[in-house]
């Protein structure tokens, strides 16, 4: 009997970032690759999926089980399995930090509240119809202010006084971030601003779910040290980011991979894959 | 002697002025508001007063409007842009009873009476995706000239349903579409209709009344027009110049206050 | 409440202070009681019906509604609000309920009165009456409450009479005696639960104090018809709760509310009004941000003076009761004219829309305004149902427009205070333009 | 050929095919909105009960000059259609105060539609003795409407019969509940709101053949449900669509069981048959209808202090005894926007439902096919951590 390849690949196809992790199964990570989602990679998902086979020195065929996750998980043509990103996310930051009972994650397109139990997902909140609050409305005001988004957190940092502005519309704000500037308010009073408003709408929308502390920031926009201290200081309380943000949703679905092929296993139930073939991806659902 | 009335509309994208004299337009000029209002109300005075070669002490009153209207400089009447909306419309369309405002940040529905006075309106949240900016938006993202969406939109056999409600998301999902092959005018209608579906909204919150005018920026996108028209089953008023027509209802008003003396 | 630095553009009542203190008074009240064992009510309004019974019973009570405009005026709201989000209660629900449900769930964690409380804060309750009347938040919020508090309930049960079916024969006698039926259940619960019972003598004084604290309110606000109106909304807002609340002994109110007559009288006689220049009469409807009060002071300085406002909130109009000798007929006499009193006119016309919407007619007619503001309340189903049938209303038949100003009672956030001025200034021309058509059609003002 | 479900299937897409025929023949059709107004009183007078619903597809526009955007949008959908004329063909109308905007909505409704006849039954929020007595009475007064409009007098004799017909309704919607309760389930939870939607828009007798039909066809049917590891129950507000049903089926579920309207909330309840009849009905729809817009006494007799376990029980364990019988393993709690009534119920259920170990997720939508769409991950996830 040919023993079965234990490498495990979790894709998360984001709005903005689509990630890809393999690991193997001792939960090393063996190679992470993230890129810009954008509008010509939302067909290629296989592009990222081949970069990360060869950082981890791997042929496809070596991948035990594929689970795809994110906004366009449902056309990741070569997995073997769609997750949501919600359970995705929850076991990434449950493996992270076990023991966590809340997390908050912000990606490009949505925020969402995670509810944890026995480092399981047992309920969440989610926001996904206004790009204010969400990690957009930050690339939307970089690029307007010139600035790497990378740039924000450590710019906002040195503000001593947070300007707040007065449009929560996304579009509308970035127009008042302009004419504030031209009124002679220092940058990093804007951008410490705006990092409290989605701070103070992020935590609020948390809120619906009972706050357990310690709570656990994840998504692209944790990497934001200016949101983070925002949502520090909403929160009233300690919140851990970790140390690679943007992947924990990639790296959950890559663990629940595992997790499934191991439960069948264990039931010695075979497990349906797809042909370990590449093929473009498209964003949209299919009709 | 004639007396020179000035309506400054300063709008949260373009500053639109007018001069009027004897009732007449006499000039208008319109300027984008940059970041610094107080200098478009400046350069739009100047720029109006050079076109008809008058001095500041020929205008006999000024009112301003719109969302800057608090920084202009100069001594003015404030009035809000409903009011003088419904002014200007008038002045063009006297039997307009409902008009349809689209505005860079907002769309408003407003009823008025044969003399132009407000009976009632309503305005719209402010979200960009319920307002001109939307399709600025995405005219930007398509690299598409504002003058140039309204007829390509004409074009479309196919337009576009946009799966989200929200114009920065709409952005992307522009972006995407066309990456997927979608054609550039079928996105443009599809927004066209999405805004339509807005504005109709709107409108059923206060009723309509025939004529019905549409003014503002929103008025020079033959391709919204017709999706309103198409939307609400009625042929739509639409000035030559729909977007100075807040300021042309500020300088009546202005004729308006001082006229009497 | 708000202080107000500036000179205001309104000239409040001097008498309205002792009413409103008095409302004031009832959370150290309730909280001394509570401290020496004696029973506090948690009491939704149900008007004069269930209070007269618990103060006659010797019940204290506070009352959340009230409590949640305390906290909207004193910005103290927003932690309540929050908590109460976190509890999963659906934001969009009634921001009396949500400041409450917060304010509860935080008193049970700490086991006393949350410090940051305004006033006194509430005490831990003993008991809590809802009502089933005017809105589903009166009785689901406070059975929500059982999530935080272990006091038994009662929801006090009333009938909804002022529609078309009211006036089928027989109708009206079997809602009285339901009323009084629903008080005697009442009564026994109480009876039960404390452990004492009910002294009717003392419950007919009240009956009788409450019956001529009502009388008297009335005629304050009937003065207010007066050009220029002598009392401004701001001051009914205020003085409101001492009636509703049944604050004090309604013997005291009484005559707090007799010397509030004679100050407004006074102002009627010399023609003085309560802002400078009168140029817009204008209605209210329903409930006001409490939160931004200070947007009425920016509108009286434009010349608007609010001169009379939902009925809901005023007292019944007068009705002689001395006819009957139980109390509880008596009050529920007073429920029931509460209910029906205002839709007279309604009722004449054959009006569907009878009890909830069409005594703004009367209202707008008879205090001659030349608009309406109405308050959509994102959160409150019942101040917002019918406003659109008032609206639509007031237009078709008295040609008076109405200005829609979206906001809340006590979620800030909720309110644009520059926006709702932007609509107030362009609605001055509308108000303007319907009183050149009601001079055509005929209409007196 | 099954033909049972292929006339359901033509009902509930013109459910007013059937009715405007009868109305042809001389029939009256009566529209009743929600669950509280007592149709035995119709169907024993020949009048026909058409229930109210409002049509899911069908955008909002006349409504929202009569009832504001913050109020229950399924009561604006129904608004909305009457504004649109789809309901002139009613010959009147019967309201009850379900819930605040319904009661609202009755009376905005005869102001601006002027029904020939309509009648708004002031149903009482609780169950006291002066309650039920009330209701008794309030009974009594719509009956005086009734007999006036058709001119007959209502017997006991002619109501008794109507019970009749009606509890027959009910024990056959139960037996066809019972169908859901095999795994798979016989009849899917989409094809079952189709059902109910059809029965509620049939004469009873009609209903009541129909139902007859489509638990014979059941039965036999070899084309069910697959199996699916979700089994779950929908509770929450009124659910007159298979839209949200069909959301979640698609999704790896089984809808098994529902504590809703048009469903088994308003059909489950058997009136009882009293000398007056009139008893037994006013006791059933204000007593035995389950609904959270009736209060309850939180206190049991002779206690002082309130129990919240005991009260959670009291108010929902009739659902531990669905979710057994039905061998439900989820709870979908969903909740049109600004329904107060169930959202208040919410934090208590999941509770109650915690400390039975049934797991719930809370839905909001508002009652229109875009939002129900932004729900799909999250019922995806839910089904994910029933696993
Ligand atoms: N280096 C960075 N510094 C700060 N923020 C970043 C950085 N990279 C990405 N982000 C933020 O993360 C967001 C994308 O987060 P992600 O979790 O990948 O979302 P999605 O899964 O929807 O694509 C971007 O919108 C951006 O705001
Ligand atoms: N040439 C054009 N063709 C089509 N649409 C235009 C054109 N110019 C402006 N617009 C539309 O008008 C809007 C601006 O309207 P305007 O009334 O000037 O707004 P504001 O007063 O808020 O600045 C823009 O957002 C755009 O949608
Ligand atoms: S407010 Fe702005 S960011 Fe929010 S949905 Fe509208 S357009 Fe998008
Ligand atoms: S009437 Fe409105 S504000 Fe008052 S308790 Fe009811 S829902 Fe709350
Ligand atoms: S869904 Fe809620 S608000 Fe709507 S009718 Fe039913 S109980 Fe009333």
């Amino acid at each position: 009997m040919k023993a079965e390849p234990l490498y495990f690949a979790g894709i998360d196809l984001g709005s903005t970032m689509t990630k890809v992790v393999i690991i193997d199964a001792g939960e090393r990570l063996l190679s992470r690759v993230e890129s810009h989602t954008g509008a010509e990679h939302r067909r290629l998902a296989n592009r990222v999926m081949e970069e990360a086979l060869a950082l981890a020195g791997l042929p496809f065929s070596e991948i035990a089980y594929v689970v795809a996750t994110g906004y366009g998980r449902i056309n990741v043509p070569f997995a073997d399995r769609q997750i949501t990103e919600l359970t995705c996310h929850a076991r990434g930051v449950a493996s992270l930090f076990p023991g966590v009972r809340t997390a908050l994650d912000i990606g490009g397109q949505d925020a969402k509240g995670l509810k944890l139990k026995d480092g399981k997902l047992v309920d969440f909140v989610m926001n996904d119809k206004c790009a204010a609050g969400t990690g957009r409305f930050l690339e939307v005001i970089a690029r307007t202010l010139g600035l790497e988004l990378a740039e924000l957190g450590s710019l906002s940092l040195k503000s001593a006084n947070p300007v707040s502005i007065s449009n929560t519309c996304t579009v509308f704000a970035q127009q008042e971030v302009t004419t504030r500037l031209s009124d002679g308010v220092p940058l990093e009073d804007i951008v410490a601003g705006l990092h409290q408003a989605i701070a103070s709408r992020a935590v609020g929308m948390l809120r619906q779910l009972k706050i357990e502390p310690e709570v656990v920031f994840t998504g692209g926009v944790a990497k934001n040290s200016g949101v983070v201290k925002a949502v520090r200081e909403n929160l009233g309380g300690e919140v851990l980011v970790p140390d690679d943000p943007l992947i924990s949703g990639a790296l959950g679905a890559a663990l629940l991979g595992q997790d499934i092929l191991q439960k069948a296993q264990a039931k010695g139930e075979t497990v349906i894959r797809q042909e370990r073939r590449l093929a473009e991806a498209t964003f949209f659902q299919q009709t | 002697m004639t007396a020179y009335y000035l309506g400054i509309d300063i709008g949260s994208r373009t500053s639109k002025g007018v001069v009027t004299g004897d009732g007449r337009l006499l000039a208008c000029h319109v300027l984008p508001s940059g970041v610094n209002y107080r200098a478009a109300a400046e350069k739009l005075r100047e720029a109006l007063l050079g076109k008809i070669g008058l001095s500041v002490s020929d205008i006999a009153a000024t009112v301003a409007t719109g969302q800057g209207a608090g920084n202009v400089p100069f001594p003015n009447e404030p009035v809000t842009d409903i009011r003088c909306c419904a002014r200007g419309i008038n002045g063009v369309f006297p039997a307009a009873r409902t008009i349809i405002d689209v505005q860079a940040q907002s769309s408003q529905v407003i009823r008025l009476n044969g003399s132009g006075l407000v009976t009632g309106f309503v305005v719209s949240e402010k979200c960009a995706a319920g307002s001109g900016r939307f399709m600025e938006v995405i005219a930007n993202v398509l690299q598409v000239e504002l003058k140039d969406i309204g007829p390509l939109s004409l074009k479309s056999k196919n337009p576009v349903a946009f799966s989200t409600g929200c114009a920065v998301f709409g952005e992307s999902e522009a972006v995407s579409r066309v990456a997927e092959g979608s054609a550039v005018e079928d996105i443009l209608a599809g927004v066209h209709q999405a805004l339509a579906d807005k504005i109709s909204a709107l409108v059923d919150r206060v009723g309509m009344e025939t004529d019905c005018a549409l003014s503002g920026g929103g008025g020079l996108d033959t391709g919204l027009i017709r999706a309103v028209e198409a939307k609400l089953g009625v042929r739509m008023l639409v000035p030559p110049q729909p977007q100075i027509i807040t300021a042309l209802g500020a300088a009546i008003m202005a004729e308006e206050t001082r006229g009497g003396h | 409440m708000t202080v107000e630095k500036k000179k205001r553009a309104i000239s409040r009542l001097k008498s309205m202070y002792p009413l409103r203190a008095l409302v004031d008074g009832m959370y150290k009240k309730a909280v001394e009681a509570s401290k020496n064992g004696e029973p506090v009510a948690w009491c939704m309004v149900n008007w004069w019906a269930g209070d007269t019974v618990l103060q006659a019973m010797g019940v204290h009570t506070v009352h959340p509604e009230d409590y949640g405009a305390v906290c909207a005026a004193f910005g103290a709201a927003q932690p309540y609000l929050d908590r109460s989000d976190s509890e999963g209660f659906p934001s969009h629900m009634c921001g009396y309920a949500r400041n409450c449900l917060g304010y509860a769930a935080l008193m049970q964690d700490l086991g006393e009165i949350p410090p940051e409380a305004p006033m006194a804060g509430m005490p831990k309750p003993t008991l809590l009456l809802g009502s089933g009347y005017f809105c589903d938040t009166r009785y689901k919020w406070f059975q929500a409450l059982g999530r935080y508090l272990d006091a038994p309930m009662w929801v006090l049960e009333m009938p909804h009479p002022g529609v078309p079916e009211s006036r089928i024969e027989g109708n009206r006698e079997h809602n009285i005696r339901f009323l009084v039926e629903e008080l005697r259940e009442l009564i026994g619960f109480l009876e039960k639960q404390l452990d004492r019972k009910m002294d009717y003598v003392r419950l007919g004084e009240i009956v009788d104090d409450t019956i001529e604290m009502n009388r008297v309110w009335h005629e304050v606000n009937e003065l207010r018809k007066a050009r220029p109106c002598p009392m401004h909304s701001r001051d009914f807002w205020s003085s409101m709760p001492a009636s509703l609340y049944m604050a004090s002994d309604p013997r005291v109110t009484a005559g707090l509310y007799r010397d509030m007559y004679d100050e407004v009288k006074s102002r009627v006689d010399n023609h003085t009004g309560a802002v400078p220049e009168e140029k817009y009469r204008v209605a209210f409807a329903e409930l006001p941000p409490w939160h931004s009060l200070g947007f009425f002071n920016q509108l009286a300085e434009r010349g608007w003076n609010f001169v009379i406002e939902s009925w809901a909130y005023h007292p019944p109009k007068p009705v002689d009761l001395s006819g009957l000798s139980d109390p509880l007929e008596r009050i529920a006499g007073l429920t029931y004219q509460y209910f029906s009193g205002y839709f007279e006119d309604a009722f004449q016309a054959g009006d569907g829309w009878g009890y909830f919407a069409h005594p703004y007619l009367e209202m707008v007619r008879e205090y001659r305004c030349d608009g309406i503001l109405l308050h959509p309340l994102l959160t409150c189903r019942t101040a917002t149902n019918h406003l659109t049938v008032v609206q639509n209303q007031l237009m078709e038949q008295l040609k008076v427009p109405s200005l829609v100003v979206e906001g809340d009672i006590v979620d800030l956030n909720l309110f644009n205070p520059a926006e709702a001025l932007r609509k107030a200034e362009t609605f001055e021309e509308t108000m303007q333009h319907y009183r050149a058509v009601r001079k055509e059609a005929g209409f007196d003002w | 050929m099954a033909t049972g479900l292929n006339r359901v299937a033509e009902i509930y897409a013109d459910r007013a095919a059937r009715v405007t025929e009868l109305k042809a023949g001389g029939k009256r059709i009566i529209g009743y909105l929600d669950i509280f107004p007592v149709v035995e009183m119709l169907t024993a007078l020949d009048l026909v009960p058409y229930r109210l619903l409002g049509d899911l597809n069908e955008p909002i526009t006349r409504a929202d000059a009569y009832l504001p955007t913050v109020v229950c949008p399924f009561l604006r959908s129904v608004m909305d259609l009457g504004l649109k004329g789809k309901y002139d063909f009613l010959d009147g109308v019967v309201f009850a105060h379900g819930c605040e905007v319904s009661e609202k909505m009755a009376h905005i409704w005869r102001t601006y539609l002027h029904p020939p006849y309509a009648h708004f039954i002031d149903t009482p929020h609780t169950t006291h003795q002066a309650a039920r007595k009330q209701h008794r009475e309030l009974l009594k007064d719509f009956q005086k409407t009734l007999e006036e409009m058709t001119g007959q007098e209502l017997t006991a004799e002619k109501l008794r019969e109507a019970v009749n017909i009606h509890n027959r309704q009910r024990v056959l919607v139960r037996e066809l509940y019972d169908l859901r309760k095999p795994d798979p389930p016989l009849i899917s939870g989409a094809e079952t709101v189709r059902v109910m939607v059809a029965v509620a828009s049939l004469p009873v007798t009609e209903g009541n053949e129909l139902l007859e039909q489509v638990i014979g066809e059941i039965k036999g049917r070899k084309d069910g449900p697959a199996p699916k590891p979700a089994r779950l129950i929908v509770w929450g507000s009124i659910i007159d669509n298979t839209a949200l049903v069909d959301l979640v089926e698609s999704l790896g579920a089984n809808v098994v069981m529902d504590d809703t309207t048009v469903g088994s909330r308003d059909y489950f309840p058997l009136v009882e048959i009293t000398d007056d009849p009139r008893d037994g009905l006013a006791d059933r729809y204000l007593v035995a209808l389950r609904s959270p817009r009736t209060f309850r006494e939180t206190v049991p007799d002779g206690n002082r202090r309130k129990d919240y376990m005991a009260d959670l029980e009291s108010r929902f364990g009739y659902l531990k005894d669905y979710a057994r019988e039905w061998q439900v393993n989820g709870v979908i709690l969903q909740v049109l926007r600004y329904c107060d009534i169930h959202g208040y119920e919410v934090p208590a259920l999941k509770d109650y439902l915690e400390s039975i170990g049934l797991p719930g997720i809370y839905l909001e939508h508002d009652y229109s096919k875009v939002a129900l769409a932004q729900l799909r991950t999250r019922v995806q996830a839910f089904l994910e951590i029933i696993g």
